[in-house]
């Protein structure tokens, strides 16, 4: 059992690293804002969360998974709402997505 | 009385007399009587003192000590009762000359020159009474400031510059050379008392005693050794009495007061007798007579001929006081007094001119005399005493410089004594030639209006009663010289 | 290993630092300077500073960023472009810099246990704070009790500059109570702000009193929950916040705050003691210390917590109506 | 030259305050001159937690089995200065918004401008 | 295996910071300061468990709250204010 | 509460006075308060200095901790006079205050002010008696901050940037000092200055320590204003209000020199600072730079609060030189003047502050004839411009004379020279505004200006007399100094 469960926890914790390397490549890599969006909602989401839940297995039922849970519900809820207002603003600050690859040029 | 309270009173009251003539402010007659009374009682006071310093009593007291060995004192020695004694003398005539002068000029802030007059007086009194170098030095600095104002009394922008020059020559010289000196000696010694044989003998090195004699010499602003001299001649946009008692009797007098005071108790006359700068200085000051004399040849404003006169007359002090030998000391202290008083007369003569006539260039004083009998006659007498004539008291001064002289066997100080009355009697005869015997210009007649009213041109009454008096003390002190001669030979302590 | 990270950290603030200096948008400077504080935060976690990683958090990302936006919100987010590189700063700087660095040659190196920071005074605090004042978290004990002092300094500090930005902008009410549009449109915002506001509290009070055990204490509890109040008038617009916590009540509060540590001083001092020497404040000096510095806590997080939250009143108050 | 790889951190945290320093005294903007003395005050704190560190020591909070800690002073120190740091720079920014009110601008050089002519 | 995922996440912040200077807008700037938020937090997590003391999570959990609140700022505070449609890096605009 | 906890009730009766004052809602009662604390703060700091010359060094720790574990108040001669001078400035400010701040202040800030100006008094008081590097620091920073806000309260807008341009210099300066502290502690793990002095000398000749001392030096240095770190002091004493122009120009500055003779004697021992790291020779050069350039500046100021500000920079480099010289009479002769400096600077600034009550102005150009008008508050200006010349009677005279004197005993030649002569520079600014002032013709606006209020007049020619008293008996001061003196360089000996 404590075996499955430490596996299991770096498992996790790897597909969270690789979730959080991925956002970051797409926030680097992808054309505009409204599409870099998406790649932080990947990091806030996925990347955060297994890497949450992998620590969560390694620390075992104490304090310091209510914490983390407690962080986990934080972000869960923080991240979606700053990228929300973040987009709202960006909306009513006219700014225009990228449609087209042809027209961007 | 005693004799203690006596010196601090001297100082005090005039010290204090501003309060109540600043308290008389809103009434005139009242506020000179004021004056009038603290001059003559401080006369009265210090000639209390004579007896007692004749007989070899030094009446001292401490008052405070702001530095360790630096005190605030009195003691009354003869040379001090001398300057005392003419200076608290001479306030008296100019007083009442003042108040002749100032009313008939219709003066702004009377008030306030009376009572600066009185602080000036009073800090004459500290330098006369000083007990030690740093006392004097306090005092010295007053008199200073509080005849910046008198200086500037005019206010307007001729004041201003004439003061701004006073006061940066005298504070200057008298901060960074003075000072200094001070600083050094008291460093050395330990102490700024005044001593008999003075206080640097056995202290330190020739060499080093020279420089210090450098900077007591001019730092000693107020004595007009040149180049520290141009003051004096800034000085005269003062109102005319203040030029008279200030710039002929307190302050350069307080200045040669302060030199043969230095050379007396803090260097001590045998001990300078040795130091090679002395004789250089004393080149110095003779050059400075014969200088400002040809200067003065060049003047056409009456009151600067007589500055320039003054710078030169000062310089005899000066050179007395450098040939470190008694009688020259006696002969110093004596043409102090002389000095002062013909000077004295001159300055009231100038003022009663321009108050008479509003004329202030002797090219234009022809004739002069006719209209002003009294005056240029009291005039005639101050330029004989200038020039060292008998039956003035001028001779007798010089007298005993020219004895001093012959003693050391410096031709070159006896010589510039002869030359230099050649050149008094150069610039000063002129002046009285033509107020006796040119035909007056008719600009005199014409002028309009407001003298007409005297008789016979004369200026008011209390400024004439002023400068006979001056005038006929010049030439009483040729027959009495007694008093201050008893005085300075008790200082030598020798015979004549 | 931590090494590894510490450099990389130092690194990514170097990096952090120099754009911070090129960038000419004041905005998105104050969001790097934001990072930067974060990133130097991480760096004090991975040198063992915990106490310190929560301040500059709070305080260095948090707080001072919220300032500095408030600032450029009242004057503008353009820098100028800097018509000429002046030579006289960089010269200075670079001087600077190398006598710092000449100087650190014959420093100790870096985590030497040999080094005399690690020899002398501070065994003591270590070997001392469970005996004499009796809680784990050293920093705390030193901060609280040992140079009590300092902190009652630092209190004073941060009352000085409340006092000084209130002198300064002076303070103005809201008046209405009506939200702006901005706001109205940010209904996810309204929702989650509601939902985290007795959390951060919460979380505040945590911070306070668990203080003594781990990471925390009054600073960064009053700085945590004057963020909580922050997010409140964020959500629901100034004039919101200042109904629920007004102006006058800031105000006695930052001085109660600042009387109550005074107080516990004076307190010492009058039982027979020392000031601050919570020794005597009781019969057995272990509790007289946890009585002591709880209250002091107390009071520092009371202070604190007004004086920042005054602070940004001030600041958003002095927005024109529309803003807002 | 492997004894100076042991300050190699303590150089970067130079250059790092030395990045703030030059901004606050080559900059004329002055929010970005408060920016800049923030960096420099965060960087100079960051040079004393260094020292508080020590190799295989952890944070000094008092546990059982563990005996090596960091030094728990410099920590405490900087908490100070870190507060001291907030209040310089909340006056700092009061004190731009007042001068952005009296002057118009906030870049220092317009400013000067602004002076001499009164 | 920590050392790992904290590089990992130094990697991730890194590019944050990139986007983060890059810009081009200011919303990207902002999106890049969030996320490296959101990277911090769990390095510190991470970091806590690496060095044994997993207690220190409340330094995650404030930090977590902290660039919440920051981002929120950011957009109430100057979202509407600054005229942050426009790029001030793009434009030469006077301060 | 008893006589021993004195060192600490000084700095925390202001301390607590603070949000007092805060609390308060009307000035006057805000105003009381801060003058009762002020009044108890110099009442304090005369039984401390009686203490201090009864029983020596006076050493207290706060929280019972004892020196290098906790915070360690210590006072010896040197601090106790530094007490009694922002004591007594402090004191005697606040009745001037009242009137010149409702003339001078919006009436919302007042309450705040007096808040502010406690803790800057608070601040002060608190770097001169500490005994802790770290603990200077904070206190450092509170009178710094406060100062601040201080200076931007002036009634023109460049106060502002005047208070911004000193909050950017003094941060700095504080920056480094921290810097300093830093690099001490980091060589030697403690921060009590006299256990750094004991740690000190077997790392003395490490670099890191010579760093350390740089910065603490230049840090300081920008909080004393030493030339050339002065640029921020002019445009500060310029537009600050009246009232804080006299309480800062007469005790920061010299809180300033004060702790840098600490760091210098104390801390780091007068072998390692003067013979090492060669401290003294800079110090003269750039004292002698800062006399003659601040008072040639100083010539050329058409207003009265910038002249005086200017002349303070060159006041301050009197009183490095006499440091400089590195002897016991060269550091008494310049605590001396850091004591006569205080009360003639806080005399001339608040006069000025009289005449800005009444003039609106302190341009020299609105000034003509003003005597004639205010001719009290002028008396006491020309008092106090005597004092700064240096005139015998005057406190400046004792300390021109014991600066002069020990330049002398040193070898210092030209240094008298200059010291002399650049008083003179003095004479010529100070008479600018006497001629003005006395020797013009008053302008048409004169007419409505009177003679200012007793509460303000009182409190300067309280200063005044300090200044005359000294002048006259120079010994209380002048044994103080020299038992100052003696301790620090005797500490600097062991």
């Amino acid at each position: 059992m404590e075996t499955v469960i430490y596996i299991l926890s770096w498992i996790f914790l790897l597909g969270g690293a690789i979730f959080l390397l991925v956002g970051a490549i797409g926030i680097l890599r992808f054309p505009d804002f409204y599409t870099r969006l998406h790649a932080v909602s990947v990091c806030d989401t996925m990347g955060a969360g297994l890497v949450l839940a992998g620590l969560m297995l390694q620390g075992g039922f104490s304090l310091v998974t209510v914490k983390l849970l407690l962080i986990f519900y934080f972000m869960i809820f923080t991240g979606p709402t700053a990228v929300h207002a973040l987009a709202q603003a960006a909306l009513q600050g006219k700014l225009k997505p990228v449609v087209d690859e042809h027209e961007q040029q | 009385m005693s004799p203690e309270l006596t010196v601090l009173a001297c100082v005090a009251l005039p010290l204090l007399a501003p309060a109540l003539i600043t308290a008389l402010h809103r009434w005139p007659n009242p506020r000179e009587t004021a004056t009038l009374l603290t001059s003559g009682c401080l006369f009265l006071l210090v000639y209390s003192l004579h007896d007692d310093v004749l007989r070899g009593s030094r009446p001292a007291i401490d008052l405070a000590e702001p530095l360790p060995g630096l005190k605030i004192g009195f003691e009354v020695e003869p040379l001090g009762m001398l300057f005392a004694l003419l200076a608290s003398f001479l306030w008296i005539v100019t007083s009442v000359y003042s108040i002749g002068y100032l009313r008939s000029h219709h003066e702004w802030r009377q008030t306030s020159y009376y009572s600066y007059f009185a602080v000036a007086l009073g800090s004459a009194m500290g330098i006369a009474f000083a007990g030690n170098m740093f006392t004097l030095f306090v005092f010295y600095e007053l008199l200073t400031l509080s005849t910046y104002p008198l200086v500037t009394h005019a206010g307007d922008d001729n004041a201003r510059e004439g003061g701004r020059m006073y006061l940066g020559y005298l504070l200057g010289t008298s901060i960074i050379l003075l000072l200094l000196a001070l600083v050094w000696t008291w460093s050395l010694t330990g102490t700024l008392d005044f001593r008999a044989g003075g206080i640097l003998e056995g202290v330190v090195t020739p060499g080093v005693a020279g420089i210090l004699l450098v900077l007591y010499i001019f730092g000693i602003g107020k004595a007009a050794v040149m180049p520290f001299h141009l003051w004096l001649p800034a000085a005269m946009v003062a109102p005319t009495p203040v030029s008279a008692l200030l710039h002929a009797v307190a302050v350069v007098k307080a200045g040669v007061f302060t030199v043969l005071k230095v050379v007396i108790y803090i260097f001590g006359i045998d001990f300078l007798a040795n130091i090679p700068v002395t004789q250089w200085l004393m080149y110095v000051a003779a050059a400075t007579i014969l200088l400002a004399a040809i200067v003065a040849l060049r003047q056409d404003n009456l009151k600067l001929r007589l500055a320039w006169s003054t710078i030169s007359q000062l310089s005899y002090i000066v050179m007395c006081a450098l040939l470190v030998t008694p009688l020259g000391i006696v002969g110093g202290g004596m043409h102090i007094v002389m000095h002062g008083f013909a000077k004295i007369t001159l300055f009231f003569c100038a003022g009663a001119i321009l108050t008479a006539t509003h004329k202030t260039r002797i090219s234009e004083l022809n004739g002069i005399g006719r209209h002003m009998p009294w005056t240029m006659a009291a005039f005639t007498v101050g330029a004989l005493s200038m020039i060292g004539i008998p039956p003035t008291a001028g001779f007798i001064s010089k007298w005993y410089i020219l004895l001093g002289a012959i003693e050391t066997r410096e031709a070159v100080a006896a010589g510039v004594i002869i030359m230099s009355t050649l050149l008094n009697a150069a610039y000063f005869l002129p002046i009285v030639y033509v107020a006796f015997f040119r035909t007056p210009n008719d600009t005199l007649e014409s002028m309009p209006g407001h003298n007409t009213r005297d008789t016979d041109g004369e200026a008011p009454p209390l400024v004439v009663l002023a400068l006979t008096v001056t005038a006929a003390g010049t030439l009483a002190l040729f027959f009495l010289p007694d008093l201050p001669l008893d005085l300075m030979l008790q200082l030598s302590g020798g015979s004549p | 290993m931590e090494i590894l990270i510490d450099t990389i950290l130092l690194v990514l603030l170097m990096i952090t630092g120099f754009s911070i200096v090129r960038m000419r948008s004041l905005l998105a400077a104050t969001m790097l300077t934001s990072i930067y504080s974060l990133l130097s935060a991480s760096l004090f976690v991975v040198l063992d500073a915990v106490d310190v990683a929560l301040t500059e958090a709070a305080i260095g990302a948090g707080i001072s960023t919220i300032l500095l936006l408030a600032t450029i919100a009242l004057t503008t987010d353009r820098e100028k472009p800097p018509q000429r590189t002046p030579m006289l700063p960089l010269i200075v700087v670079i001087i600077t810099g190398m006598a710092l660095i000449y100087g650190t040659l014959d420093m100790p190196h870096f985590g030497n246990p040999q080094a005399p920071v690690h020899l002398h005074v501070a065994p003591a605090y270590l070997h001392d704070t469970p005996g004499e004042i009796g809680i784990p978290n050293v920093v705390t004990s030193v901060l609280a009790s040992y140079r009590g002092y300092d902190t009652l300094g630092e209190l004073a500090v941060i009352f000085t500059a409340g006092a000084g930005v209130l002198t300064l902008l002076g303070y103005r009410t809201r008046g209405g109570n009506s939200m702006d549009p901005g706001i109205r449109k940010l209904l996810i915002l309204r929702v989650i702000g509601k939902l985290f506001f007795p959390l951060i509290l919460l979380f505040a009070l945590y911070v306070q009193f668990h203080g003594d055990y781990g990471p925390g204490g009054g600073f960064q509890a009053g700085v945590i929950f004057a963020t909580g109040f922050i997010l409140y008038a964020l959500a629901f617009g100034l004039g919101n916040a200042q109904r629920l916590i007004p102006h006058q009540l800031l105000r006695i509060m930052v001085a109660f705050g600042m009387l109550l540590y005074i107080g516990v001083g004076i307190e010492s001092m009058l039982l027979g003691g020392k000031f601050l020497e919570y020794n005597v404040l009781a019969d057995d000096p272990v509790s007289g210390q946890h009585l002591g510095i709880i209250l002091i806590e107390l009071g520092v997080g009371i202070t604190v917590a007004s004086v920042m939250l005054m602070i940004y009143y001030v600041f958003r108050s002095r927005q024109p109506e529309g803003d807002l | 030259m492997s004894g100076l790889l042991g300050l190699y951190n303590y150089w970067i945290v130079i250059i790092l305050m030395m990045t703030g320093f030059y901004a606050v005294i080559a900059r004329p903007n002055l929010i970005k001159q408060i920016i800049g003395l923030f960096i420099f005050q965060t960087s100079v704190f960051i040079l004393f937690i260094s020292m508080a560190n020590i190799e295989g020591g952890t944070a000094p909070i008092i546990k059982e089995g563990i005996r090596l800690y960091s030094n728990p002073l410099p920590h405490v120190l900087i908490l100070t200065a870190i507060v001291v740091s907030l209040a310089t720079t909340a006056l700092g920014l009061a004190l731009v918004v007042r001068i952005k009110e009296a002057y118009g601008t906030i870049n220092e050089d317009n400013i000067h401008v602004q002076d001499e002519e009164d | 295996m920590f050392i790992a995922i904290s590089a990992v996440i130094l990697v991730a912040i890194a590019i944050g910071l990139l986007r983060a200077f890059l810009g081009p807008t200011l919303y990207d700037r902002v999106l890049a300061a969030n996320m490296s938020g959101t990277l911090t937090v769990l390095m510190v997590a991470v970091l806590g468990f690496m060095t044994g003391r997993p207690e220190f999570l409340d330094i995650a959990l404030v930090y977590v709250l902290i660039s919440f609140v920051s981002t929120i700022a950011v957009l109430r505070v100057c979202g509407t204010g600054c005229g942050a449609s426009r790029d001030p890096e793009a434009d030469s605009g006077e301060g | 509460m008893l006589i021993s906890d004195l060192p600490v009730l000084q700095v925390v009766i202001p301390l607590a006075a603070a949000p007092v004052c805060l609390l308060l809602r009307n000035p006057r009662h805000a105003w009381a308060c801060a003058l009762i604390a002020s009044w108890l703060v110099l009442a304090i700091a005369l039984m401390l200095v009686q203490r201090v010359h009864a029983v020596g060094t006076l050493s207290y720790a706060i929280g019972a901790w004892v020196a290098p574990w906790g915070i360690e108040y210590r006072i010896d001669m040197a601090g106790a006079l530094m007490v009694l001078v922002v004591a007594i400035i402090g004191a005697l400010v606040m009745p001037f205050a009242r009137r010149s701040i409702e003339h001078e202040i919006l009436e919302k800030c007042t309450g705040l002010f007096y808040t502010c100006y406690l803790l800057c008094l608070c601040g002060l008081l608190g770097m001169v008696v500490t005994g802790d590097a770290f603990n200077l620091f904070v206190f450092l920073e509170i009178s710094s901050l406060s100062s601040y806000v201080l200076i931007s309260l002036g009634s023109r807008r460049r106060a502002l940037t005047a208070a911004y341009q000193y909050l950017i210099m003094g941060t700095i300066g504080a920056t480094f000092i921290l810097i300093g502290v830093g690099l001490l502690y980091m060589m030697t793990g403690t921060l009590n200055m006299v256990d750094l002095s004991q740690r000190l000398p077997e790392v003395a000749n490490t670099r890191t320590i010579m760093a350390a001392f740089a910065f603490v030096t230049v840090g300081v240095s920008i909080k004393l204003a030493l030339f050339p770190l002065h640029q921020w002091l002019p445009n500060a004493y310029t537009d600050a209000p009246s009232v804080v122009s006299a309480f800062i120009a007469a005790t920061a500055t010299k809180v300033g020199v004060y702790v840098l003779l600490r760091f210098f004697f104390t801390v780091f021992g007068m072998q390692f600072s003067f013979d090492a790291m060669h401290v003294g020779e800079i110090l003269m050069l750039l004292a002698v730079a800062g006399i003659l350039i601040a008072s040639l500046v100083a010539v050329f100021q058409d207003n009265v609060k910038r002249m005086l500000a200017y002349s303070s920079v060159a006041q301050i480099g009197y009183i490095i030189l006499g440091i400089s010289m590195a002897s016991a009479a060269g550091v008494s002769a310049g605590m001396i003047h850091l004591f006569n400096h205080a009360m003639i600077k806080g005399a001339l600034f608040l006069a000025i502050g009289c005449i800005f009550l009444r003039l609106g102005s302190a341009e020299l150009r609105d000034m003509h004839g003003l005597a004639r008008h205010m001719p009290w508050t002028m008396a006491a200006f020309v008092a106090g411009g005597l004092s700064l010349i240096g005139i015998p009677l005057t406190s400046g005279f004792i300390s021109k004379w014991y600066l002069a004197s020990a330049a002398l005993s040193g070898g210092y030649w030209p240094l008298v020279v200059l010291i002399l002569a650049s008083s003179l520079i003095g004479l010529i600014y100070m008479w600018r505004v006497v001629e003005v002032a006395y020797f013009h013709v008053p302008g048409t606006m004169m007419h409505k200006v009177r003679e200012a209020p007793a509460v303000m007049l009182i409190p300067t020619w309280l200063l005044i007399g300090i200044n005359l008293y000294v002048g006259m008996d120079a010994s209380l001061i002048t044994d103080i100094t020299r038992q100052g003196a003696e301790i620090l360089i005797g500490e600097a000996l062991q």
